[in-house]
């Protein structure tokens, strides 16, 4: 497969890019913000998505979806960025969706046709500290009654206030085990904190939650693959959605440098900032080149797809840091006034930065997984 | 130097006596800052009694003469002062910009008349000080503003706007540059003085990314001000204008130049736990953290070496523009791995664990570093030309 | 797909029957390359039959016509020739500035009878060209070129020099930009043909830092060209030499992009050992290597998604320049790190262990990347122009 | 004490630069590099210095030095950078010295005075494999007889084929013993390679080398305190050399700047150039300071002093580096031929950033000494 978008990708991408621009720009998000929106989404705005068929996109054609790749959610995903658009659909359609294919059963038949109509808010309860480390999962599940008793801390958690069900990641004997956690189980209480970049996301508590046996996602101890799943298709989404918001950051900033006139020059014309300007230019290209490889590789179920989804993340991450920074020094004073749109794309990096391992974690990885 | 070391024992005394408790404790947060002027209300008894012991001793601006409210040190004296201070992590008495940025301008510039009448309210904490330079037109091009007095005989009439006026929503006065002739780019400016309740002063605040709003927007419409507050020569404020720009970079870049050395891996260890080899248990950002504290010591090293001599005339003129560029890039540097080694939590914007999101907040803010008081590229267009005197710079 | 895949078994049959085990060893230094020309003296039989094999079948040129030397290979076809010589390891069997850059420009701008005749002694390797483009006064300003050619009728006296001309003093042709009207800057520049053979022509190496000659100064003194040996129109050999920039940055930041996606890190672990965790086990040199990596399987993966784009029409023109300026700076940093990875030993000049201190030149060496082919102060000029459309740029 | 050269030391430096730019400036180099000299540097140039009493600078007057201090060691140090000039100052005038007048005792009466008197060249066999790691030394001293005996092998032993005397590293039963080894003594082969920067430095292999007891420099097993002092004197120096060898870099780049056409006109008139030389002059003059305040504290006996040792390393191995980059760049396809002196500043360099611990040793130090 080529690495560039084959017509019906183009095609999806010609009609996306309006719709989100047009539906959700910037003004969205603020809207949301400056109203409090307790939500951190618009049901409005996934109403609209679900009628063009968005939530589920990654959902195979046999539970109602659309069965597309990672290559199209990307397309997606990027305009997400582009427009900073507040949306539950990299959690719920790339993640929880990747997660719940994987795995099948019961809670694939249940959840998976939920969330192509568009019903089903996700979440992914992974992180537990301030940091990703999903090797690290002190979240017990331990077997009671006819099902398991879920105790632990989980934090990050997107939508975790309003989702209809969260997969939790927990220890049990032999491994990890992936638990589908229904919005109304008893002990569950998710504490929304407002993010900077205005989202919300939860601290979620788990006390002595009780699920059924067929809570689990796939098999009991065999939670580690699904998890990787989801993992991959989440870091890959957020790599995505952080060359929408880099793209954004230096499209607007190229197009300030054209208007915005210091010294009787339009400082588009000094040549520290042209330089600057195509440097950024180049990585914002490689990570894209990046973001794409991982999804080809993530589509085709390739072995050497982990090793490239680190790579995304972390050159994504590095890419649209610069954008966002190169964006709000070039636009000067204005750059860091709330009512100039740039600042909100330096919010909106940083927390799709963090979110699902940091450029930090993500090279520490490539090292690991380079053997050394 | 055993006049010296009297001196020392002498402050320490006198600090211990009368530095309160209260004010040893790190400043938290803005509100822990006393700013001063005719609209302040102290935070507590002891930051009053502070400013006060402070105020008697001249130590507020302790190197200005005894005459202007100082106390009349010596530069050693001075840096005793100062060391002593720190040493018991006494908070600042006083904070102004009359202090760092007008105090200095009239100290060189100043008719003895006009030293007496402001510097000893500033040194007293009476009257807080706002500054009007940038224009929403202008920014790096500090020169082509547009704000003009025109000559009414013994007063002028000033119209314009002035945008990134720190606090001038609390400020009761403001220096400010004003055209004077329309004609002459550089020699039309006059550096002039006046009360921010003068008819035809508005300001609004202007709320940053941050979410905070330091700064304001002033307007001037038809604002008289007596053609006696000005400071140097009518039409020549860009001299006084350039003097103090430079002194506003030795200020925020010297700042780090006396701080501890207070490494940032060392600060986060605890948080992220080691491994068995004793190193911070996140190996990418392990090095990152601790490439910018090799960069940090090293740059603290140059603040030390850039006051001693700044202050005994060694120092090339321009290098507050070297210490101002480098200094703010590490510092936005710094709040970037503060961000992640505070990973998802402070990512939170307004929950209580996080006092507010004040790593977030503190973070954004510190992107206006490389912008205010002149933009990094300007500060490095400085250096090419009158440190590297390259061509055409 | 079927037709290729019989291809594919097709071309994997001849090539295990063709391909020496001995061209299926990695090129360990300049030696084991096979330039071909008049004075080419075949380093081994392997060397001769492999050329010979690929002549045979057009393989040296698989996508240019088979009327010209090539196979008259489809892009597809010619891809999946590649991969499978890389599969079994299979040396280039001929590099040639004639294939890379004469070639490219003939296809494009040659006549029928100017292709025939110069494309298929290239193809087998007989005649090695050179490129004469910079000289001593241009460097990146390539087209203020001097070297002037005096039209006489039936042909031009060429006078003047050129530098960085690549292996002059082992060519047997030149391809070079003369200035034929000085009126015109741009449009008085002809792309000239000629024999390194002809009386006037003489080439002195110019020893770099690397300690080897790759490069010459080459000089004309009189030198006689017959007016039919040109490329393109007279006085439009810029147009030419544009095309070829374009491709010999393609070919310079695409050489990368096929490459196997070897760690750097992963290289050294063994020489450094590990920690208990698995860590290569110097923690800062780790995370810079570790760093490293990403970008360049970043990069890589952007090497390929260019060459698709690049092949289908699909690339902005100006992103070859991008390709090289990304791609040549990371093999700068590369070696910068395989420099600090073989420490102390790296540094030996001229020990038998070190193989003649092949890391070091070899480091040197890169450091001409970002500086041929166009600089990348260039690069980013034609970026911020040409895609960015950035103003005055 | 101020951080800037006093009135005697600022003496110093105007005859010390005039001095060693007239009589070894990089011709000086060239010259010794184009005869293939077999020494490593010149013994009438040591001789000049020993006339101006350069090699005992820092050797106790008790001793017949001058007794000076590290930041004057330093001046000479960076004209010695500056200029490229081949020396054995650093490690007999710095090292060494640093080491004997720790340790004191019958080593320090025997060598002192023929270092100051000019005679005496002394090498530091510390390295053992490629990488610095003096916390790692695997060669031996036993006990035998009168004395010990040794066995190992060094590297990167600069001057270690000419040297009068070895300080050589070794474990012994309760720690760090430091060695003096003599020129002659039975067992020792240095085997001299030619580095990247012209220079000779030797691998040493100590077969069953047989020792007095005398020959232990300080105390048996007490060698800690004293190779300290060593490392820390040397990397000081060789960072104050990397300020001159990126000084003399920046220098020679910022006058081809201003003189060098491209396009009708200079090329320090292009913003992108000018900015890349501002950022450059402010990295070396960070580096300059680090270096200034290591030489300070360790001149004070401050505790402070090997924290900042190893900042100066790695910000001068930082600076230095980014300067000779910056100057082959600049310089463009001249700055490639070998008849310009930029490239060899880069190779200088090269050899000086990995000599007594690299960049990343260093800032791994800085991470390790701050308890991280």
């Amino acid at each position: 497969m080529p690495l560039y978008h084959n017509d019906d990708q183009a095609m999806l991408k010609d009609s996306i890019a309006p719709f989100v621009a047009e539906q959700a720009p910037v003004s969205h998000l603020r809207k949301l913000r400056d109203t409090a929106d307790a939500t951190g989404f618009s049901r409005d705005l996934w109403a609209q998505f679900t009628e063009m068929g968005l939530p589920g996109m990654l959902v195979p054609e046999a539970h109602g979806g659309l069965g597309m790749g990672h290559m199209e959610a990307g397309i997606v995903l990027e305009e997400i960025g582009r427009n900073l658009t507040p949306s539950p659909f990299l959690s719920t359609s790339v993640g929880a969706v990747a997660a719940l294919a994987k795995a099948g059963g019961t809670q694939a038949g249940r959840w998976l046709p939920a969330i192509a109509s568009g019903e089903a808010i996700i979440a992914l309860a992974i992180d537990e500290g301030a940091k990703h480390r999903p090797d690290r999962i002190s979240t017990t599940a331990t077997r009671a009654g006819n099902g398991f008793r879920l105790d632990g801390k989980k934090s990050f958690v997107l939508h975790g206030h309003v989702a209809d069900m969260s997969i939790v990641a927990a220890k049990t004997d032999g491994g990890i085990t992936l638990f589908a956690v229904p919005k109304d189980a008893k002990g569950v209480t998710a504490d929304p904190r407002r993010l900077v970049d205005s989202s919300l996301a939860s601290h979620v508590t788990l006390d002595g939650v009780e699920v059924d046996a067929d809570a689990v996602i796939g098999e009991v101890d065999a939670g580690g693959d699904i998890l990787d799943a989801l993992l991959a298709a989440t870091r890959t989404g957020a790599a995505a959605e952080m060359v929408g918001v880099g793209q954004g950051a230096m499209d607007m900033t190229v197009t300030y440098l054209k208007e915005r006139k210091q010294f009787g020059k339009l400082i588009g014309e000094f040549q520290g900032l042209q330089h600057r300007a195509a440097h950024l230019y180049g990585e914002m290209e490689v990570a894209r080149a990046a973001v794409m490889k991982a999804q080809q590789l993530l589509d085709e179920g390739s072995e050497g797809a982990k090793l490239m989804v680190s790579v995304a993340k972390a050159k994504a991450g590095r890419a649209a840091n610069l954008a966002v920074r190169e964006g709000v020094q070039m636009h000067g004073g204005i750059g860091m006034t709330d009512e100039y749109d740039i600042g909100l794309y330096m919010k909106r990096d940083r927390a799709l930065a963090e979110y699902m391992g940091d450029v930090h974690y993500h090279i520490d990885q490539v090292a690991r997984m380079n053997g050394y | 130097m055993s006049e010296l070391d009297a001196f020392r024992t002498e402050v320490r005394e006198w600090l211990e006596a009368n530095c309160p408790p209260e004010m040893r404790e790190p400043v938290r947060d803005e509100d822990d800052i006393c700013w001063g002027g005719r609209k302040w209300v102290f935070k507590n008894e002891a930051q009053k009694q502070w400013l006060e012991a402070c105020v008697s001793k001249g130590y507020t601006v302790p190197d200005w003469p005894k005459a202007y409210g100082g106390a009349g040190l010596t530069p050693e004296q001075t840096k005793i002062l100062k060391q002593e201070m720190k040493r018991i992590k006494a908070r600042s008495p006083l904070d102004s910009f009359g202090i760092w940025m007008l105090g200095p301008a009239l100290l060189q510039f100043g008719t003895e008349e006009q030293k007496v009448q402001y510097l000893n309210p500033i040194a007293r904490g009476e009257i807080r000080w706002c500054q009007g330079y940038s224009e929403p037109g202008s920014g790096s091009d500090l020169v082509s503003l547009q704000t003009f007095g025109e000559d009414k005989g013994d007063h002028w009439v000033v119209n314009g706007s002035k945008i990134w006026t720190s606090y001038a929503d609390k400020a009761d006065w403001i220096f400010c540059l004003v055209r004077t002739d329309k004609a002459n780019k550089y020699q039309g400016i006059t550096f002039m003085l006046f009360d921010m309740e003068s008819p035809g002063v508005t300001t609004k605040p202007i709320l940053l990314i941050s979410g905070n709003s330091p700064f304001c927007e002033t307007f001037f419409d038809d604002v008289k001000v007596p053609k006696t507050q000005y400071v140097g020569e009518i039409n020549r404020g860009w001299d006084v204008a350039k003097y103090l720009l430079g002194h506003e970079r030795e200020m925020i870049s010297g700042g780090g130049a006396g701080g501890d050395m207070v490494s940032i891996g060392g600060a986060f260890a605890k948080a992220f736990g080691k491994n068995a080899a004793g190193e911070l248990d996140d190996p990418i950002l392990r090095a990152e953290m601790a490439a910018f504290d090799t960069d940090v010591f090293a740059y603290r090293a140059m603040g030390e070496r850039f006051m001693d001599m700044w202050k005994t005339g060694r120092a090339h003129p321009a290098s507050s523009n070297m210490m101002k560029y480098v200094g703010t890039e590490l510092n936005k540097r710094r709040h970037e791995l503060v961000m992640s080694g505070g990973g998802s939590e402070a990512l939170e914007w307004d929950s209580e664990e996080t006092k507010g999101g004040a790593r977030a907040r503190g973070w954004l803010r510190t992107k206006a570093n490389s912008i205010e008081g002149g933009t990094s590229e300007v500060m490095l267009n400085v250096i090419a030309k009158r440190i590297l005197d390259l061509p055409g710079a």
